[in-house]
């Protein structure tokens, strides 16, 4: 017998753990949401630290996909917990019956009009991480026209309690040093500087993408956040910070400011969350039944989570917790579920 | 700069300002540096407006000067204005409008540490009662009589006579805003539209028909800074600091600058004298300066007042120049008489700013 | 011109506005360890001089970039050029053939 | 066949040789007279220049030592070893120094026996009015030998005449085949000739093979051996009665005078200046400038041999090989500033290209110098040097701490290890560590066990950390910042009251001996201090058989000339194996202080080398003696694969006392 598992969310987690899984022979059924899928990884154009085109991982993983039951442009109406499955209806008019529902539901970009001093929306010269990526794949972008200084702002909308998030978004930083030598390579001639608390680059090559932006394209970083940024009569910004090494407040004038939008729980994620009663820490992100032990595992039977839906994740590492979702899937629907008669202690004991 | 962008903020950030009733307290310095500014705001808002605004003598000064110069301990001050507080509800009022920034300040300070500390607040309650019999209340709505001309600013439009436009080009007067520190720095909520791009003056402008101009330092403090000011060494920041401000507004070329705090209007306006003294250096058109003005004293010059009854001659920078760009009619022989007519006596004409 | 006994005070702020780039350039093309100094500050701990006079190769990479090559020279003056810091710097920068660069760019008037 | 047709009959009154052509003079030595004169106007003039660019008290002590005695020996000694019998390439590479002496010295001989002859035979020809510049060189052309007076005299001659041009000519052919295959010479590396070296070269190559077609052509007429006979026999078979030998005169003329000519442009320069430059060099002049002066004695000494660049640490990589000490003078004398300064500074200063120059050519010495005139003048502020003595401290505690020890007198650091064993005082010693040391604990911590083991009595400079000794500042061409370090630390150990000053530093110990002048104090490096302890029997050391590999610091080794100290001392400990490049031909660590530029990928490849030839017996250990070369080894162990487990690093003290 096939069992049906309902994958929630078309990004690059979703799309993996069902290839996994439809590869195991199971039922997949993918929905997404939005009209595409792919996610955030759709709208990027290369990814660090290697910079490979974000569309070729996206072909790769699309390819994989091969069988699994799509369905874009949907979400969920309803679901209601049978015995052991989930009896879940689609907006779609589609009625599932599934065994085990996967959660892949991600992450929405930090919105930066929030950080006011920033001025993002206000100002004409400041934009996001997410919008350079787009300049970078279409070449368009109103507010890049052979900018000279061009500064990337760290942690917008990280690191930051009263933005309402604490955490690290984990991405931004090793994003930001790409973006900087991106920009480097499309000006040469333009001076970057990236504004940082700390680097966190801990990834393997990420000290690389490091030293290369420091060495081979002169990008100045300057440890300290951006506290306010002002339009100037002519267009251009005036940024302030501390330079915290050399302990002294610091301006400079810039033709472009990016934000390093970082990642928030996504916001659609959270009303499926309710509908499925699923509990959030206070990061907002969803919990899960042991951060160590079994971060692919919700706290609800049956209900398995994998990629940003949990955290701030890279792609490699999202990836990897969707294949190890798929795992768990298969662990569940092989030892636990089938058991009629023992279910509930089962569950006692396994989950 | 992206208009909508900025609406999109102010959508977020506006306060909720009971439209009539209220319990009004001076602030200590204004009632000596722009006297005619409070009885401006008294005037608009009773006669003009026909609003009930009380007030009483038994106020005091709220002792935040004191407070930010560190003399005074914190539950000495709370008790003070716990005193107006259960002045304003012993006359039976729930609205408190106070014509001070740094009062405005204040009270939301306490009241926020009151709900963050209760037990404060029963310690307060006690001080009160043991001192002066009074009974603890705490306003429903505080709100700064920037935040009242702010609300009624359209109703003043309509009565207006001019609006803030250059009468011989038909140009909006080009506006710097400049918000006191205490208005909204320390609880954007409590301000209208918050801290990074607040709205109470720039709704004002708006509505009377001035450009607003938004320079880059235009977050930076007047200068006054409390112990930046009073204590003579540190002056030099103060004059530094509005220095900075004039440096950075200039090449948007100004006409006016509207302010709604008692020390902002009389720093940028005094230390442009200060520094076109010791450096030459003059802002504004023809060495004349930039006018720094209370929100009433603009709300009253497009109502029509008589600039002299809005006490503009008590400005260091000629508002003359201003006047004439907006048609105002003025009799420059009154400039320096009393409300009886007498002669006030006429500052020595300064040489370096016009 | 009125004493009135206090006046404009010098912004200690560092100006990114007034980096001279082209100087930079100069000194980068001499010695290009310059650019990728991480500010550890294990140079400035195992300084010779640096027990005497405040003496910091990593601030004066920073005041450079600050800006601030006057005070770079004068971080470097009580340098004894012992190599110290070459030894313990974690990215390798030529220490040595930096502070003499530093010196030869920027002390030409 | 008559091949001698045109013999005159012998006739006993006329004398032995007759001078044949009455003039003396024959169109076709012009080339040769003109090239020869040019190359001496030349060399004059640049003498003269030379002479005036030298400060006075110089030019005196240049002349007064000429006619001294011992130094007029060593410079004769010294002029055959070096210049004509080429003995320190000899030493090294047999196959090469037979090359060079063959032509040098074979040349010599040559030109000494052609005046002999003349001397003796036709002595008026000396003058130099009547041919004396040219004649004794083409001799065998203008005279005719009396047949009938073929004595034992003339054979003697003619003989040596003929030994000395075949020794020439294999030497050519030996230098033909190295243009060609250099590494069978030994030379891994050569230099690149530049244009005016290919004229003279190709000239020289030609010289000796003409001047033997030549003399052959005339061997009938004018006398012949065991080489030019045989071969006019061939001619006379060949072409008949006959011969026809103006051409081979003319061309001999010419390719000598191409060659003069040519000369002070080219490498071949350095026969003439290596003379001087050893004259110099032994009156005790040193260069003050990398150029002008008794340097451009130095750079014209050079003879582009290319030895260095086999000798040079960096020739690991390629594209390091043209910053070598043989480029670097090129580019002196071609007066390029812009890459003297480059090569000037990327020299790891290791001296290993002195060491091993046939002609002892300083080039460490004129690096320096170049870097002097760059750096030296930079500002320097050492006011805190002068604050710290007798100035009274702005901060007390915070300078005063820094010589701690030396300011308060010498106060022991440790009681004898053994209060019942005789104490052999040893008063008086003060230990330097040095910056470098700081890094390195081990090494104090090393030095202070054995010296606790060895019962001595010490006090210790710059425990909580000194000033430099100045020698970074010397390589680095700041000279005058260096003199006030110096001076600083010379206060310090002179205050100290100290009988010997121990260093655990090359690079400070070839500084204090040779800079600081300290009188009355012995200046020792630790492995010589420590090798006096154990042989004197103060320090019990155990034999083991840990199988140990010494590696001699440049500064130690070449620096200061140590080498059988520390291998004396470890061979009490272990056993020593050998090392494929070692004492004076060691490998620099790569992590020497003496470049300016080098960078760490490149320092990384050659701490490789070096180890690799250190390696070369299998040892388990690797011990050295200096802070430097440790650190790079450790280093260079931990970064190469599984190396670490094969081989440990230590410091010298470290493996006398474990």
């Amino acid at each position: 017998m096939k069992n049906n598992i309902l994958i929630i969310g078309g990004g690059p987690a979703g799309l993996e753990a069902s290839a996994q899984l439809q590869r195991m022979g199971y039922n997949v059924i993918l929905i997404e949401r939005s009209p595409k899928l792919g996610g955030h990884l759709a709208k990027w154009d290369r990814l660090f630290p290697d910079r490979v085109p974000a569309d070729e991982v996206l072909r790769s993983l699309l390819d994989a996909t091969e069988g699994v039951k799509c369905f874009t442009d949907t979400d969920i109406r309803a679901i209601n917990r049978l015995d052991k499955s989930y009896n879940v209806r689609l907006t779609n008019g589609i009625t599932v019956l599934s065994d085990a529902v996967l959660v892949a539901s991600g992450f929405d970009l930090f919105n930066a009009v929030r950080k006011e001093e920033y001025g993002y929306g206000i100002y004409n010269q400041v934009m996001t991480n997410a919008d350079l990526e787009a300049y970078f794949r279409t070449g368009e972008d109103r507010r890049i026209e052979n900018p000279r200084k061009v500064g990337f702002v760290h942690c917008v909308g990280s690191r930051d309690e009263k933005a309402g998030c604490r955490s690290c978004s984990k991405v931004c930083c090793a994003t930001a040093v790409k973006q900087a030598i991106e920009m480097k390579q499309a000006f040469p001639e333009a001076e970057v500087f990236c504004f940082y608390m700390d680097l966190r680059l801990f990834g393997r090559h990420y000290e690389d993408l490091y030293l290369e932006a420091q060495k081979e394209y002169g990008v100045r970083f300057i440890r300290g956040r951006v506290a306010e940024v002002s339009e100037n009569f002519d267009g251009t910004l005036l940024v302030k910070a501390e330079d915290t090494v050399a302990s002294k407040p610091l301006k400079v004038t810039l033709d472009l400011l990016v934000l390093m939008a970082g990642m928030r729980p996504s916001a659609s994620g959270k009303a499926l969350g309710e509908l499925l009663g699923m509990n959030v820490e206070d990061d907002g992100y969803f919990a899960v039944r042991s951060g160590i032990a079994a971060g692919q595992r919700s706290q609800q039977p049956g209900i398995f989570l994998a990629g940003a839906a949990t955290g701030p994740k890279t792609l490699p590492e999202t990836l990897a917790d969707a294949r190890a979702a798929a795992m768990e899937v298969d662990r569940y629907l092989t030892e636990v579920f089938p058991d009629a008669r023992n279910y509930k202690q089962l569950v006692k004991e396994r989950w | 700069m992206i208009y909508e962008g900025k609406q999109k903020i102010w959508s977020e950030y506006q306060k909720e300002i009971p439209d009539d009733h209220y319990f009004y307290v001076r602030s200590c310095i204004r009632q000596s540096f722009f006297p005619a500014s409070e009885a401006t705001f008294l005037d608009i808002t009773r006669n003009v407006l026909e609003k009930d605004i009380f007030e009483t003598e038994h106020h005091t000064t709220c002792g935040g000067i004191a407070y930010h110069s560190d003399t005074i301990p914190q539950e000495t001050v709370m008790t003070i204005i716990a005193r107006q507080f259960a002045l304003m509800a012993k006359h039976g009022y729930e609205n408190y409008v106070c014509s001070c920034i740094t009062s405005f300040g204040l009270y939301c300070e306490t009241m926020e540490t009151w709900r963050e500390f209760p037990e404060l607040e029963a310690k307060i309650r006690e001080n009160l009662w043991k001192s002066c019999k009074l009974e603890f209340a705490k306003p429903k709505f505080l709100v700064h009589a920037s935040d009242l001309i702010y609300k009624y600013r359209n109703q003043i439009a309509a009565q207006a006579v001019r609006k803030l436009v250059n009468v011989h080009t038909g140009e909006p007067l080009k506006v710097v805003e400049h918000i006191g520190c205490h208005y909204s720095k320390m609880f954007p909520s409590k301000g209208v539209g918050g801290a990074e791009y607040p709205y109470v003056l720039v709704g004002m402008i708006e509505a009377w028909g001035g450009e607003i101009v938004d320079y880059p330092e235009r977050r930076h403090c007047c200068g006054f800074g409390f112990r930046q000011y009073f204590i003579k060494g540190n002056r030099g920041y103060s004059l530094s600091n509005t220095h900075k401000k004039f440096e950075s507004m200039e090449p948007f070329k100004p006409d006016l600058i509207i302010t709604n705090c008692p020390g902002c209007p009389y720093f940028l306006d005094r230390w442009q004298y200060v520094i076109a003294e010791s450096t030459g250096k003059t802002y504004g058109q023809d060495g004349h300066g930039i006018p720094a003005l209370t929100y009433e004293e603009v709300a009253g010059l497009v109502m029509g007042y008589d600039p002299w009854d809005l006490g503009l001659q008590t400005h260091q920078v000629g508002v003359e120049p201003l006047l004439d760009k907006m048609g105002v009619e003025y009799d420059p022989a009154k400039k320096f008489l009393g409300k009886n007519g007498k002669d006030l006596g006429s500052p020595v004409p300064c040489s370096c700013l016009k | 011109m009125v004493d009135f006994g206090f006046g404009l005070v010098p912004s200690s702020r560092i100006n990114l506005d007034l980096f001279d780039k082209g100087k930079y350039e100069e000194l980068a093309a001499l010695e290009p360890d310059v650019r990728i100094c991480m500010a550890c500050g294990s140079c400035t701990a195992v300084c010779t001089a640096g027990k005497f006079e405040p003496t910091s190769l990593r601030e004066a990479i920073e005041d450079i970039k600050n800006a601030r090559a006057d005070k770079a020279l004068q971080m470097l003056e009580p340098c004894q050029l012992c190599g110290k810091c070459s030894m313990v710097c974690p990215r390798g920068i030529n220490t040595r053939h930096l502070i003499l660069s530093i010196n030869k760019i920027y002390s030409e008037k | 066949m008559t091949p001698l047709s045109y013999l005159l009959a012998a006739q006993a009154e006329v004398p032995e040789v007759i001078d044949r052509i009455p003039s003396g003079f024959s169109y076709f030595v012009i080339p040769f007279t003109v090239g020869v004169a040019f190359m001496f106007c030349w060399l004059g003039v640049g003498l003269i220049r030379l002479l005036a660019d030298i400060p006075k008290e110089d030019r005196i002590k240049f002349g007064k030592s000429l006619f001294i005695p011992k130094v007029a020996l060593k410079n004769i000694k010294e002029l055959f070893c070096d210049c004509l019998f080429h003995v320190k390439i000899w030493q090294r590479k047999p196959l090469l120094g037979y090359m060079h002496s063959a032509i040098a010295f074979g040349w010599f001989m040559i030109i000494i026996l052609g005046h002999i002859e003349v001397a003796l035979f036709v002595p008026a020809r000396l003058n130099v009015t009547r041919g004396g510049l040219f004649y004794p060189i083409f001799y065998r052309y203008f005279v005719w030998m009396n047949p009938g007076h073929t004595t034992l005299r003339g054979s003697f001659f003619f003989f040596l005449m003929d030994f000395f041009l075949l020794y020439i000519l294999s030497g050519i052919a030996l230098a033909i085949f190295k243009r060609f295959r250099s590494i069978v010479l030994g030379m891994r590396h050569t230099t690149k000739p530049s244009f005016a070296d290919r004229v003279a070269l190709y000239s020289l190559w030609m010289i000796f093979p003409l001047r033997l077609l030549a003399e052959s052509f005339t061997a009938d007429l004018s006398g012949g051996s065991f080489l030019t006979i045989p071969v006019n026999q061939f001619w006379h078979f060949l072409f008949g009665d006959k011969l026809w030998f103006m051409p081979c005169w003319w061309a001999y003329s010419i390719c000598l005078g191409l060659f003069f000519a040519a000369m002070p442009f080219s490498r071949y320069m350095h026969i003439l200046t290596e003379v001087l430059w050893i004259l110099l060099r032994n009156a005790g002049v040193k260069p003050n400038h990398p150029r002008k002066g008794v340097a451009e004695a130095e750079i014209y000494a050079c003879s582009s041999c290319g030895l260095c660049l086999d000798a040079c640490p960096m020739n690991v990589q390629k594209k390091n090989l043209k910053y070598s000490s043989v480029y670097f003078i090129r580019f002196l004398r071609r007066h390029n500033e812009k890459k003297i300064n480059a090569i000037a500074d990327k020299c790891l200063m290791c001296d290993k290209c002195h060491a091993l120059c046939p002609v002892g050519v300083d080039a460490p010495a004129l690096r320096r110098a170049q870097r002097a005139t760059v750096n030296n003048t930079m500002p320097y502020n050492y006011a805190y040097l002068d604050a710290s003595g007798s100035v009274q401290p702005s901060e007390p505690g915070r300078v005063h701490s820094r010589f701690a020890a030396a300011e308060n007198g010498l106060s022991p650091e440790s009681a004898p290890a053994d209060s019942t064993q005789p104490c052999h005082a040893n008063p008086g010693v003060l230990y330097f560590a040095g910056c470098m040391t700081h890094l390195t604990p081990r090494i104090i911590k090393s030095v202070e066990k054995v010296f606790k083991a060895a019962g001595v009595e010490y006090a210790f400079a710059d425990r909580e950390g000194g000033i430099c000794c100045g020698r970074p500042l010397m390589l680095a061409g700041r000279t005058d910042a260096a003199a006030k370090v110096i001076e600083a630390n010379k206060q310090m150990i002179e205050a100290s009251g100290c009988k010997t000053l121990v260093l655990s530093c090359p690079i400070c110990y070839k500084i204090f001996k040779e800079e600081y002048h300290l009188e009355g104090i012995n200046v020792v490096h630790y492995t010589q201090f420590i090798n006096e302890l154990i042989a004197a029997g103060r320090l019990d050391v155990k034999k083991t058989d840990e199988k140990i590999v010494y590696h001699d610091p440049c500064e130690l080794g070449r620096g200061c000339g140590v080498y059988l100290e520390p291998r004396a001392a470890l061979s009490q400990v272990g056993t020593l194996v050998k090392a494929s490049k070692e004492y004076d031909e060691s490998i620099c660590c790569g992590g020497s202080l003496g470049s300016l530029t080098l960078d760490t990928h490149d320092r990384a490849k050659i701490s490789q080398a070096s180890l690799q030839a250190l390696l070369s017996g299998n040892p388990e250990t690797i011990v050295t003696a200096c802070p430097l070369c440790l650190k790079t080894f450790s280093e260079a162990v931990s970064r190469g694969e599984n190396l670490e487990q094969h081989v440990k690093v230590k410091d010298f003290a470290e493996a006398i006392c474990p």
